[in-house]
């Protein structure tokens, strides 16, 4: 009995793996053929297996600058947002005071704000201040949905830390800086690992902000990919090219996380 | 955040003083800025008329707007009841330990990563019927399926999309929620003779409920404000079949450059959210307030 | 209600190549129908593990379980119809507390009036009528292990009722009204109570026989009496007692037995070689140097517990501890005494094996 | 510095008030602590809660006004649509009404 439970059980889970897996094989196998054979025959695999995409976009500076841009801002933007972070989550989690609940909950509705909502005052606001088209621009404006985030994240992960271990430190004589940065961060490490995870994530994948603060100098890889339209149609196997190679550093970085995904989502209640 | 009795500190304020200004800076100005378009018609930055509620009128009369609105709410219905099943049937089919759980994971939580439009490309490409293998395997099964040409197709390609990309959160979610449980409950309730459906209706959804809570709460909101891939994969066509809310005003905003209506819209759309918000961060404050007194384990 | 068989062995590893690779190390005992057992050990001695196997939760890696003669070594617990109760609280946090305990009558469709019948019964036994209605999520970690016990002694009809530490959560005071209690349930419903503990207290003053684990083996299975009298291993004499008994390495050659180059005469006759005497801190008589048969012992601490007296001895390089009633007249430290070691209380071991 | 945000009157005077309350309720709460009490609202709620469930439903008894207001222009066959300073004060009753009784 056990054993036919079993099977249906796994049985459904590689039908989802399969259908998790399918649309992106589709894109990796457009990826190696070239937009002649994608246009005129149809293959599981690559009839005429080809580099030429991925060469296109590696020497391409329009292509290659993308990632460039994306990446500097994503970093930019995950050391801002731990940085400032920190702290607020371990007032969170260790003190109460005036308003706390009220701040929480604001913090909060701005990880739920659609930035559609404040997209025109950020045009205005980054021209005014002459940060448009930088990449700090668009680490700034990613600050409004992934700070919350971060303190929601680590406040949990705070939380479960006993608060004897602060009082033990500060009879000891510690200092709250050095406490915090020699006792304290090691104990959470996993969950700063955490929230830096989910802040490259949100702020990798989101669009819409970082396509309206850019034009030229800092275009995001995600742009770049919206324009691909050219005058000789879609140029669908360097569009495939460019996404495959997107995927690459979240893939790498769940790897790396792979241990704290499950529990970082349970604690920090993301 | 938890409910324990925690030291009362006002100089805490100081710690959470550069978040403030960060989320100020980005939250509060532009709010501000928005609150003030929206009174305004704007004909260019020296030419400014104060127009006083006239564009939330119009907003509010809009039909289009009713449309997004409507569109919008059937589609986050339509997520939430697709997903939260899939996610929880998907965590309980997951493997607990192994490198088969490692790999399962990792797989899971892909999708994820990608960014938002890739995820628009990809589904772009898997669903055309002349080089996409969704597109053209239905194609062959004689199903006249085009997500660009007919509007319950486009509306059903962008539900699958959202469910591709979005059910791991839940499914990660709630596997998490089901690792927390201990051995002990299951051995209990094998010796208390509980049936499998026992099992998951007794320990495994009241002990997942937490979690599930900011499933819904995160699949709500996210589902309210998804723009990019449907914006990459349909353009909110064909017709305004999946135009929804973000859609829509980012269309009256960047593409009309309609700024006091779009300001209007924007300040509607956040009050909806507000209210949304406030309704479920109290009801998981409760539900967390509960579960504290009913507290160790 | 049944008898069981073990005659088993269990590893957690595929292939175990060495005795520290079992958990549990080859054994056979029974335990008789409507007896109090009581499995008493360190952490880690796999009380637990033999505790699962017996409930099903576990299937053993070698050899079988029987029950009444019927092997059930690969049945379910719900084939076995055997209850346990864990070491922590397990409670069904949507359900009231009458739900909680009614849960595993209603999982054997029971009729309903039965169930309410004998869900009353166990929550009267339990002190609990008065909570039946409420929420059990609401309640505190000992009403929770409450509830846990009730759940596990609502079926009348089980071949055993498991208990795993089942009193780790509960404060002293409490934990002492519930052992009373559990006593009398086992007199009432004459019930097989297998008992899992590593306080010694516990473990004697719940069962009619104690089973006393080390490192994956049983070593001695016995009356709280035979335990104490004659501990079959000298890890049982160390366990027991408070404290434990003293041991005093000798020597045994043709035919004479020696302690740290004194000669003493044995009661009993004893093979030849290294042999260790043990001796119960109760039976260790202090006597006026240069008694015969005394050894000669210097006064390290004499400490007053309340009940009786400890005096702490160095004999021959070894450190041996004895207890004196109350009243008596305590030697000062530093004294030289005599103490008589051998005596009918007196064990012999060899290779931490009882002989004599 | 600030012409960006395209500054008006009324709005600017809007923001001030909220200010305004927020520092009294700073003061206020500084001066005598809340506590959670149940009123009418479904839940148990502090000051500060009250004020925030005020002022949301204050926006939307506004916002539905100003939609319905051609509504109701046609069905009270009025000159014009009605004032948007008929809303506001209801909002504002609602608004002391839940402060005091939610």
């Amino acid at each position: 009995m056990t054993d036919r439970r079993f099977k249906k059980r796994t049985i459904f889970l590689i039908a989802y793996l399969i259908f998790a897996l399918l649309p992106i094989y589709w894109m990796v196998n457009m990826s190696f053929k070239t937009n002649q054979e994608i246009l005129s025959s149809f293959s599981l695999l690559p009839q005429a297996f080809t580099w030429d995409n991925y060469k296109t976009i590696f020497t391409d500076e329009s292509w290659y600058s993308g990632y460039i841009n994306s990446l500097i801002y994503v970093a930019i933007n995950t050391t801002i947002s731990l940085t400032v972070a920190l702290p607020a989550a371990y007032a969170f989690s260790r003190y109460s005071f005036l308003g706390d609940k009220h701040v929480f909950f604001w913090l909060l509705t701005n990880r739920m704000t659609p930035p559609a909502v404040f997209l025109l005052p950020f045009f205005q606001l980054y021209t005014t201040v002459g940060l448009m088209d930088t990449h700090l621009a668009v680490a700034l404006a990613h600050l409004l949905f992934n700070v919350p985030l971060a303190v929601w994240i680590l406040e949990g992960f705070m939380s479960g830390i006993p608060r004897e271990i602060d009082e033990t430190a500060y009879i000891d004589g510690y200092s709250f800086p050095r406490f915090f940065i020699t006792i304290f961060l090691p104990l959470i490490k996993a969950g700063v690992g955490v929230a830096a995870f989910f802040c490259f994530m949100f702020s990798w994948v989101e669009l819409l902000l970082a396509r309206t603060l850019t034009s030229v100098n800092a275009k995001p890889i995600v742009a770049t990919m919206t324009r691909t339209v050219s005058a000789s149609g879609m140029d669908w196997a360097t569009l495939a090219a460019a996404g495959v190679l997107t995927i690459v550093p979240g893939a790498i970085v769940i790897w790396f996380v792979r241990h704290y995904i499950a529990k970082g989502f349970a604690m920090g209640r993301v | 955040m938890s409910v324990t009795t925690k030291p009362v500190n006002q100089k805490a304020w100081f710690l959470i003083l550069p978040v403030f200004i960060c989320v100020a800076f980005s939250a509060i100005l532009p709010l501000m800025t928005v609150v003030n378009y929206s009174v305004q018609d704007i004909i260019s930055p020296e030419r400014r008329v104060f127009v006083g509620t006239e564009w939330f009128a119009a907003v509010m009369r809009d039909e289009d707007l009713h449309a997004a609105l409507w569109n919008q709410l059937k589609f986050s219905g339509a997520v939430l009841l697709v997903e939260i099943p899939l996610g929880i049937a998907l965590a309980l089919s997951m493997p607990a330990a192994g490198w088969k759980a490692s790999a399962t994971l990792v797989i899971v939580a892909l999708s994820l990563l990608i960014p938002w439009n890739v995820v628009g490309t990809i589904w772009q490409i898997f669903g055309r019927a002349d080089i996409g293998l969704m597109g053209a395997t239905l194609q062959r099964l004689g199903i006249e399926y085009s997500y660009t040409g007919d509007a319950l197709h486009a509306w059903l390609t962008v539900l699958l999309m959202d469910i591709w990309h979005w059910t791991p959160l839940v499914a990660l979610l709630a596997y998490a929620g089901l690792r927390s449980i201990p051995d002990a409950y299951y051995h209990a309730a094998r010796i208390d003779g509980a049936s499998k459906f026992a099992v998951f209706r007794y320990i495994q959804l009241p002990k997942m409920r937490g979690v599930l809570m900011i499933a819904v709460l995160l699949r709500f909101m996210d589902s309210f404000m998804i723009y990019t891939e449907p914006f990459v994969l349909t353009g909110g066509g064909p017709g305004n079949a999946t135009t929804f809310l973000s859609q829509y005003l980012t269309q009256k905003a960047v593409g009309q450059f309609d700024l006091g209506p779009a300001a209007a819209f924007s300040l509607i759309y956040f009050l909806i959210i507000l209210l949304f918000c406030f309704v479920l961060y109290n009801w998981m404050q409760r539900l967390g307030q509960t579960e504290k007194e009913g507290g160790h384990d | 209600m049944s008898r069981i068989d073990l005659d088993l062995a269990h590893s957690y590893k595929p292939n175990p190549q060495e005795d520290g690779d079992y958990a549990l190390l080859p054994l056979k005992m029974s335990f008789e129908d409507g007896g109090a057992y009581a499995l008493l050990g360190p952490s880690g001695c796999g009380k637990t593990t033999m505790l699962n196997i017996m409930s099903g939760l576990l299937v053993p890696s070698h050899g079988s379980v029987k029950f009444d003669g019927q092997d059930m070594t690969r049945a379910t617990p719900q084939q076995r119809n055997i209850a346990q109760v864990f070491q922590f609280p397990v409670i069904y946090d949507t359900m009231t507390v009458a739900e909680n305990l009614a849960f595993p009558l209603k999982n054997r469709k029971v009729p309903a009036h039965q169930i309410q019948a004998r869900v009353g019964q166990i929550a009267e036994m339990l002190e609990m009528s008065h909570q039946l209605d409420m929420r059990a999520a609401g309640l505190s970690a000992d009403q929770k292990q409450k509830i846990s016990l009730g759940r596990g002694l609502v079926r009348p009809d089980v071949s055993a009722v498991l208990f795993d530490e089942p009193l780790t959560v509960i404060d002293p005071h409490l934990k002492w009204q519930l052992r009373r209690k559990l006593k009398q349930i086992h007199h009432e419903l004459k019930l097989t109570l297998i008992y899992v503990t590593h306080d010694q207290v516990e473990a004697l003053t719940f069962a009619d026989q104690v089973v006393v684990m080390t490192r994956g083996k049983v070593v001695q299975m016995g009356t709280p009496e035979a335990l104490f009298e004659r501990p079959a291993h000298t890890f049982v004499g160390h366990f027991i007692g408070s404290p434990g008994m003293n041991f005093l390495p000798a020597n045994v050659a043709e035919g004479a037995l020696s302690v740290g180059g004194l000669g003493l005469s044995a009661d009993r006759e004893l093979p030849a070689g290294e042999i260790k005497l043990g001796i119960r801190p109760e039976y260790l008589r202090l006597v006026p140097v240069g008694a015969i048969g005394a050894l000669p012992a210097t006064v390290r601490q004499v400490q007053d517990i309340g009940t009786y007296l400890l005096v702490t001895c160095d004999v021959a390089g070894q450190t041996l501890k004895a207890r004196l009633a109350p009243d008596a007249t305590p030697p000062a430290v530093g004294d030289r005494v005599g103490l008589q070691v051998l005596g009918e209380h007196t064990c012999y071991y060899k290779n931490e094996e009882l002989m004599a | 510095m600030f012409e960006w945000m395209a500054w008006t009157t009324p709005v600017a005077i809007f923001f001030t008030c909220i200010v305004l309350m927020l520092a009294g309720m700073t003061v206020w709460e500084l001066k005598s602590p809340t506590t959670m009490r149940k009123g009418f609202l479904p839940m148990a709620t502090t000051r500060g809660d009250r004020l925030f469930i005020g002022l949301l439903g204050a926006a939307y008894i506004n916002l539905a006004f100003v939609g319905m207001a051609g509504w109701i222009t046609e069905w009270l066959s009025l000159e014009q649509e009605p004032s948007i300073w008929i809303s506001f004060v209801v909002s504002m009753v609602w608004l002391v009404w839940t402060l005091r009784k939610g």
